[in-house]
């Protein structure tokens, strides 16, 4: 099992021919990712070590069934690359892509979300499911194949806490990192709901940060709809508010988005929350003793 | 990037959303010039990004030029909650039957836009929700839909706004919608939007925040960004595209990745320490940019030991390491510095830091350890 | 049972207070149906002969738990109240307004697909479940409840054929006029499908003209899911090609669009077609007499 | 509503899409001065909405101002499939290099835009799809998202394009697709689109549809309404705003509904008779439109009998009654009508009528007697 990505994932890559994609892609086939396919316009024929370029994802997808496309276009043509994935039927989009507007990003997200696809990012890392496949920038070797469910606001916070899990020898069943951006494209809840239907999945670990309200919004669906163990960790308590959207921000939201609101509101649900990343992996163990 | 209140008045005007005639002024002088120009009664207004301005005297009204002068002359260099005030904007004095208040906001848990009305504006929309709150109504817009009129209905008679008011204010969130749309706001907020005594709608107030990623598109935005108010350190960041935030303490703080960043000031902060900055390096791995994060760093006096935080994903830990070599050497830093490499090719990275045998080079594995060394050379515990 | 509409439905009728709104929406209550609401701005409060008027479809729907809207305002507000209404959460809108510009149709139907609403019309008379519910301006009097299913893209048309049907004493289940214009919200496979769901339409009779190739889609779809006896009537044969999209709109549907091609296409996979609207009664009562 | 080239690339300039310059003329001294004008080679092309006018010598090259004014002279007045050409389009001559054809169309079927393009032009489309159906691609626009620069790419790649043409070819279709939504059409259509010599991309021929429920936005489009090209009956109808098509038979057709007119024509030509025209009267039933529609029709000198076809549903068959009875006072006409009244008061509509007593008016119940009739009258066989 794991969710999103597993042996069974055809992955193409848009923006294959770039040093980013390739170097990625390549790195994502040699852990085992069936990198079926590459997408740059105009280089339609070629290949790179052995992945065929298409003209088109629509072409890739036809000529390979790929069902996962990984994005790396440079953030002025995302959005673009987006719309053509979401309408060329793969049925999950990971973006790896950073500074795409958020208004290019509203437009996608509820355009996708109609279309039934899903997406991970942008400006994320991707997914990994140790042992399975890799689809995006994670580094494979701090990862190691088990139960822990990981899902993380940020992509270096994501391997800090995933190396810790794996030093104390407890892998992962998939690491999601969902990207940092005001629109993204799965939140914590759609990622916390798959891992409570993923029968591998035994623990879920949550790595979230200051700003908006999604940790509180997680916090009130494990509650409704999440039976497995929960462990969370919040950065940002020291960190200034910074660039908040102010009262009106906390008028949408009902939270002031600090640290201490999110992890408070974690805590009232019975969530245990670290207090660091090493912490965090303690923490996981203790659970995983429990089970 | 958010506006000051001119600026985002400024791309009202662009869309017909009417504000009151002002004009920005530098100097006692220039005020009094404006107005001159304007006629009758002013209201001379101080430009900071912070609320609360009015408690401050940050707002005087004005008689004339000659009171304007000094309205401006009062305001001028005031300090306003840790802003100094560098400029005013001396505008009509409106006659106000009503204060209201609207707002549309990039809802990024809705993945929506939140367009909100209130009857009864001039507070804290927080304070309005909470003392008032069947004056405030609210509706979600569905970006592929886009604006409707309907919504606008729905937020005058959920404000409880007499039916009179609908079409004009219908007018007003159109405007509001296109601004909002045409300039890629994540916020647009008119606090108070006022019903004069002759029944017009105005913008007596606007607070208009810029999403950063679409700038590359708005050079009339960009080109309205004001490095002037900014700390030392903030604009020199800025100048030089670096992610920095001041923070008031002794231990400089940068690391790759938000996330990693933030958690590193929480650990410094738990070790004891006080972090001086936020300051994220990106994936920037390159001496270059490695010297460009440093220079803003080691210009804070404050600081007294930097922790370099890097957990290797696509960054590669014996490039950042070469990295920091380069720009130690180029900079000639004597401070301590504390460096933490972890993940992808962290232990080629140790080894390049160990053999090139820096004095104030300390090299850790962990991330509590190196906040412990940090706090303690800051402290003057190690050298 | 019947399809859309029954005596379960509550009615909230957008431009109440018109001349046309409240005709017709007096009528449809005095046939049965539960007109519930009506919605005119800034007449909230007031009521059209006990009907209460709404400043807003969602006030509306949350005083009375309307699930279905029927729009009568003018055709340049016509989009807005169909947002409206699909933003309120109703499941069902019935468009009577005429003359809506088809590129804002384009919209709203897909806007509308992706929120799960269904639409009938617009420029359509309505649905009628004779003896539960009649929303649109249908006239009751020609119609009989019985079982079958009438589906017709003309107005006019569906009263000739009903009333023809209704001398005959066969009784409909439903009647769906699903709207004459170039974008409409349901076309016959919507309605066939749910005919074909419904236990009490035992034949469907399906009134289409020249113009589009929906009729030819029809006939595809009947064959493969459609169990039920169709009766078809094709309008059209004398009238001249007129305003179709000429080649390229043949290239598109890969069909002339002429009664003759469509009659052709209902007859080849076994579909009846009659020769003139009382051909079609005659023929329906040949179908119920073999079941 | 359909749209002469001439229209269309007026259109087309208003987004920047290239076309060729050119001037239309309506003489032949027009075509010379325009030819004088433009200068070199010209196109001298017949203005008519119909195919086929290149293979009917609606199309001349012209080397200079005369030639320009002989092959004005040749297609002015010329008769191409029963359009008469008053009006010829003086245009610079290209230098082809290619000829494609490009589409905007909206699929009623998918409920979205159909963007087409073929590697082959200058030919019917549906021929292309038929001989090179590989050099015809399509990509189907969801109106929510907009266009996207991946749909030129999936298009120009599909089509079988070199690389080098994505980049323009993208140019072309924004442009294409701004006219499209810009002007509300439900066909734009560029046959051929060349790549001249050296390299450009134009729009060599243009036919152009405009939704017609749009066009209370788009006075610029209503402006180019030509009634001169019009039959007199179908202008006459166009001037008093009533949906008329002639059809050249002798029995006149009015109802309410396209959809029973168009059976009512059917049961008609079932009958034996032969329809002059297909007119809808809508839900009118005031004696004004009915009026209107009458005079539409008795202005066609081939009519020799009436049929009005009514299902009452909004109309009320009684106001009918009236309306026809206070028309045909009004207008004195004495050619047989038939009247079919069913539906929503149709036992009182039927009343009225017959206690009118009116000579040439004949009440039916059924479309199909009411059909017999009219033949009948039509042809003489009753009275």
């Amino acid at each position: 099992m794991a969710i999103l990505i597993d042996k069974g994932t055809k992955l193409v890559v848009q923006g294959l021919t770039g040093r980013e994609g390739s170097f990625h892609a390549l790195r994502n086939r040699t852990y085992g990712t069936q990198v079926v396919a590459g997408v740059t316009p105009g280089k339609g024929g070629q290949d790179v070590e052995g992945i065929p370029v298409f003209d088109t994802v629509s072409d890739a997808v036809a000529a390979t069934g790929a069902d996962v496309s990984m994005i790396f276009v440079p953030p002025r043509f995302a959005a673009d690359a987006m719309y053509e994935a979401i309408d060329s039927g793969v049925r999950l989009i990971v973006t790896i892509t950073e500074g795409i507007p958020a208004h290019e990003m509203l437009k996608v997200y509820n355009y996708l979300r109609a279309k039934g696809v899903a997406m991970i990012g942008p400006n994320c890392p991707g997914v990994i499911s140790p042992g399975k496949a890799n689809v995006g920038i994670m580094p494979p070797q701090i990862f190691l194949p088990g139960n822990v469910g990981l899902v993380s606001r940020s992509g270096t916070l994501t391997y800090q806490i995933a190396n810790e899990l794996t030093q104390k020898g407890l892998g992962q069943s998939t690491a999601v990192g969902i990207g940092g951006d005001p629109i993204v494209g799965s939140s914590f809840i759609d990622i916390l709901a798959r891992f409570q239907a993923d029968p591998e999945t035994k623990v879920i670990a949550m790595v979230g940060e200051i700003g908006g309200n999604e940790e509180e919004q997680a916090a009130e669906f494990i509650t409704r709809e999440v039976t497995k163990p929960v462990v969370a960790y919040i950065a940002g308590f020291t960190a200034p508010p910074g660039k908040q959207m102010g009262h009106a921000g906390a008028i949408i939201s009902g939270t002031s988005g600090t640290a201490g609101a999110k992890k408070e509101a974690l805590e009232a649900v019975g969530i245990r929350v670290g207090v660091n990343p090493t912490q965090v992996a303690e923490l996981v163990q203790a659970v995983v003793a429990e089970l | 990037m958010d506006l000051y209140e001119f600026q985002g008045k400024e791309l009202f005007a662009t869309v017909g959303l009417p504000v009151p005639r002002g004009m920005v002024a530098v100097t006692p002088e220039e005020a009094e010039a404006a107005a001159a120009e304007i006629g009758g009664r002013v209201v001379v207004k101080a430009q900071v990004q912070v609320g609360g301005r009015g408690k401050a005297g940050g707002v005087k009204l004005a008689d004339g030029p000659a009171e304007a002068r000094a309205a401006a002359e009062a305001i001028l260099g005031m300090d306003i909650h840790g802003h100094t005030v560098h400029r005013v904007l001396v505008e009509e004095a409106s006659d106000i039957a009503r204060e209201m208040y609207a707002a549309l906001i990039l809802d990024r848990g809705a993945k929506k836009v939140l367009a909100m009305l209130s009857g009864i504006g001039g507070m804290d929309i927080e304070q309005v929700a909470h003392e008032h709150p069947e004056a405030l109504s609210r509706v979600w817009v569905d970006p592929l839909a886009g604006w409707s009129d309907y919504i606008s209905r729905r937020l005058c008679f959920g404000a409880g706004l007499g039916a009179e008011l609908v079409r004009p204010m219908s007018e007003v969130f159109t405007k509001l919608w296109d601004v909002f749309t045409r300039y890629e706001a994540t916020l647009v907020e008119v606090n108070p939007l006022i019903l004069t005594a002759d029944g017009r709608l105005v913008a007596l107030d606007s607070k208009f925040s810029v999403d950063n990623n679409s700038l590359y598109r708005h050079p009339e935005v960009v080109a309205m960004r004001d490095v002037q108010a900014a700390d030392p350190q903030e604009q020199m960041a800025l100048e030089r595209g670096v992610t920095y935030v001041k923070l008031g303490g002794d231990i400089g703080v940068l690391g790759n990745g938000a996330g990693l960043v933030m958690s590193t000031l929480d650990v410094v902060a738990d070790a004891g320490g006080a972090p001086a900055n936020f300051l994220d390096v990106g994936g920037g791995a390159k001496a270059e940019e490695i010297v460009s994060a440093l220079e803003v760093i080691t210009s804070d006096p404050e600081v007294k030991a930097i922790f370099f935080n890097i957990f290797g994903g696509i960054t590669r830990c014996d490039e950042v390491a070469n990295g920091v070599l380069a720009a130690v050497a180029q900079m000639g830093i004597t401070m301590p510095i504390v460096v933490r490499l972890d993940g992808t090719h962290d232990v080629e990275g140790r080894e390049i830091l160990a053999q090139a045998d820096v004095p104030n080079l300390y090299v850790e594995a962990t991330m509590l350890d190196a906040a412990d060394r940090a706090v303690a050379l800051a402290a003057g515990r190690e050298s």
